[in-house]
């Protein structure tokens, strides 16, 4: 047994150190049970922490954003209001439940000059701190509390500008009590200057945890991205830790001898990695991350529970990239919306505009290689032929993430 | 009328076919190549791109008068094309990928000037 | 307390005529629970007089409607008999249960010169009195009572040329005893002579009360109608009246001095306006509409419950627009045949024949504002975030239908 | 050949091209419509409105003849055409409203003769 046991504590460094976590296979159910997926949207959706918004989206009072929740049957205003103040309310008219705003697209921005927000139905328009403010021949509504009348609020709360809601009527926790450990391993890197923001989306046929899984291992890279990334054949996933329903880790990658980078990318890539703005600024990341301050780290590798990935490379990583984020929005058991977008420092130039062209359209590339297994994974999965799934040391995340679903959902 | 300007006049018939406004509209044009597009392309940006970005470089990126656009815009499409050249060998799709038209891109109709 | 119920009185007039429904909002479950959907299928749908046909539509013996009813689960055959009888049948044979007329349409119209219908299956023939008249090779079936193997009847009768069914095994009601004091209020205008009917119709995914509460009030018209009709700036929506499960009331608009119709809509409706036949014929209203032969009557506005709604202009409203009718057709919780119709009186010259054309389609470019907001009402009530909607004076009428839907359904 | 009549025969590009039988055929036309070709039709139109129309009123609404059917399909046209300009900013939808498309005219696909 002893034998035993140190073999897997040899083979799965990672995994023994969270014995809690267990180093056997997981159920497949969660992944393609409706019922279960109806259970999501209450135990899961309507529970967590969600990012909806990066705070320079709402720079000036009066910017808004609007993203759809269909897992909630709803949408939502993020908005800005004029003392400065951010709040989050359902997109609904408290008079005959109208949406304020038309939502066709998943998320937009908005501006707001008047600092009110007015139902296209009849007219009844808001603050953006959510009091109801003028009613269309109020004289012809009796006992009427507008007091009362205000938009739906939802919880907010704002964590290195990075804006969550709490769709709870009361959050078990506040916004930094959730992110746990993650909430000061990802704390001060200047987010806020990465304004240049490059966002791809599609709807997968597929379950949100098909997808969410697929990005939480690097097993795959160098399988999935050997066309786009033949650099990645060989790369380290390691300081791979938990923090409750989150973990993190980080990918390093150490230089193929006699591997160069194509004459496009050396002359592009180049550039950015010389420009004083946009070269490695392996010295603004927090102290926990990249410890060892490894020429060929690559970025940290998160999972924010239930739906978000911030994968922060400053620079080091894909040429001139400070960060990139993932969402995995449910739609249905079996569709998903994911939206991947690539965070940059403005350019100054011509040039550098040219060169984060080419850095975001490998990465776009790389994110096409992965979409590629999805959809196929959940068609094989929704057979039901197979029970249970195994996971590699390195798949700890999936572990992890797939434990504390359990704990939400209570089964 | 020339779409570039005069040094760069051996680009003059790409820019007729690549220097279009929108990522959305340059990403069409790269599904619809064929291994000769990319090829011509890349055979004659490659050795001149140094200067294509050096001439550009005298104008501000969110500034670039009229004139200069075509070549903004074909430096931009360039940037996308050349891994396909680099890296999948001519071909219009990432090797075993999904499908690029489902990708939306949320800036991708916005006009590049 | 007094003072607050004089402040009610005069906040909401129409609304305290009417004390047993109430001043209070509205719960908002009825048109979202799909549970309460099924039951109104049974409880609604299969208990009350629906609108189906108009008689000049089945004007010879032969002619028959085909009438697609998805909330029954079934399809009905509105007939006129060889001695010029109308008849209602679910569309089914009583052999095998075919569809004795394919039914693609939601409705369609359709003649039968020999004064009989054949099943497409196996040939059995039924007259359009609904006996059954002929079985191929009758031979070959034994113990057959061919009297007993009629069309399936359905409850059929006719009020002012609108002929109306009732699926009920025995109607608690006559239709007129159904109508209330509706069968009056609207009785003796020619309808009859409004022969041309420009039907709109669309599937839009709302509840059914979602669509019908939108059309039931005149509160919205000012905001949504503001691009095709600016005249509609001010209006005056009076005379509401609830007569039992119905309600009507009338729609005025004084004249807003200095605003002249654009000058097509001038010419055009100008010429109906001035033409005998389709002029504003205010001596044709019946007695209570319109009670003060005020000239800027618009039109009547009344819910006929449960779907069917049927608005009487008598040319002074709409240029030339004799009426028009709405129904609300139940497919799901969610999902909601709409039919709009514009009924004319047959043009007698070209122009008058354009000048049709130009008021139709200012009026369904109207409905397409109405039906812009449905879709996102629906969504939004469906987040079931607000529980209860408000309501003021003039959106009496959804507060009488929600009241006697709660008592149709016995809850 | 001529469509029109020769008194208006100013009107014949016009007809060309929304001079359709049916209502669909006449929606489509409309929805397909840029913001110039609003203001060319109601510019020719609104001069002549009432000849045109009085020339069509010699002939009963349901027996128009074959050679006055392209004058007759224009002025249907038109009297859906013109809030557009008159109402719509010569904007080729209704401000703020349901997609057009999905609003089915029991009638629309009957030719107008």
């Amino acid at each position: 047994m002893a034998a035993a046991a140190d073999q897997i504590k040899q083979a799965m460094p990672f995994t023994t150190r969270y014995p809690e976590l267990g180093t056997g296979p997981l159920d497949v159910r969660p992944l393609i049970d409706p019922e279960l997926f109806e259970l999501e949207r209450e135990r899961i959706f309507k529970q967590s922490w969600l990012y909806v918004a990066r705070a320079e989206e709402l720079a000036e009072p009066g910017d808004y954003k609007l993203r759809r929740l269909d897992v909630a049957n709803t949408s939502v205003i993020i908005v800005r209001d004029r003392n400065g103040e951010v709040h989050a309310f359902h997109n609904i008219c408290t008079h005959r439940g109208n949406k304020l705003i038309p939502d066709q697209e998943a998320q937009s921005l908005g501006h707001t000059a008047t600092h009110t927000l007015t139902c296209r139905f009849h007219a009844w328009t808001f603050n953006t701190d959510g009091a109801l403010r003028g009613i269309a021949r109020q004289e012809s509504f009796a006992d009427l509390d507008k007091s009362c009348l205000g938009l739906k609020r939802i919880h907010c709360a704002e964590w290195e500008g990075f804006i969550f809601i709490n769709l709870a009527e009361q959050p078990r926790q506040s916004l930094v009590e959730y992110l746990d450990g993650m909430a000061d391993h990802f704390a001060g890197y200047p987010y806020h200057e990465a304004t240049v923001r490059l966002r791809y989306s599609t709807v997968l046929n597929c379950n949100w945890k098909v997808a969410l899984y697929a990005f939480s291992e690097a097993y795959h890279v160098p399988t999935i991205h050997k066309g786009t990334f033949p650099s990645l054949a060989r790369l380290e996933h390691t300081e791979i830790k938990c923090f409750g329903p989150h973990s993190t880790s980080g990918i390093y990658v150490p230089p193929v001898p006699g591997l160069e980078p194509t004459p496009v990318t050396a002359n592009l890539g180049g550039r950015l990695r010389t420009s004083d703005r946009h070269r490695p600024h392996l010295e603004l990341l927090p102290e926990n991350i990249n410890p060892d301050n490894r020429q060929d780290f690559q970025f940290e590798f998160p999972v924010f529970f239930p739906n978000f990935l911030l994968h922060l490379g400053a620079g080091n990583g894909y040429p001139g990239m400070a960060y990139f984020t993932h969402q995995f929005w449910p739609v249905a058991v079996d569709k998903t919306l994911w939206e991947g977008t690539n965070h940059f420092r403005p350019p100054e130039t011509v040039s550098e505009r040219v060169a984060i062209a080419h850095t975001n359209a490998l990465h776009r590339n790389a994110w096409l290689e992965d979409t590629s297994t999805m959809e196929d994974t959940y068609q094989a999965l929704a057979s039901g032929v197979l029970e249970e799934m195994v996971l590699m040391d390195e798949e700890l995340m999936i572990r992890n993430t797939h434990k504390h679903w359990h704990d939400y959902m209570g089964i | 009328m020339a779409l570039l300007p005069e040094q760069f006049s051996q680009l003059e018939s790409l820019a007729e076919t690549w220097a279009l406004p929108t990522e959305l509209q340059r990403s069409e044009r790269r599904w619809a190549a064929g291994p000769d597009d990319f090829r011509r392309f890349y055979d004659a940006m490659l050795p001149v791109l140094d200067q294509v970005l050096d001439y550009l470089d005298r104008y501000e990126p969110d500034n670039v008068p009229e004139p200069a656009l075509p070549l903004y815009r074909l430096a931009l499409a360039f940037a996308e094309a050349a891994p396909h050249n680099e890296l999948y060998d001519c071909s219009n799709t990432v090797p075993n990928s999904f499908d690029a038209h489902r990708f939306v891109a949320a800036h991708g109709e916005i006009r590049d000037r």
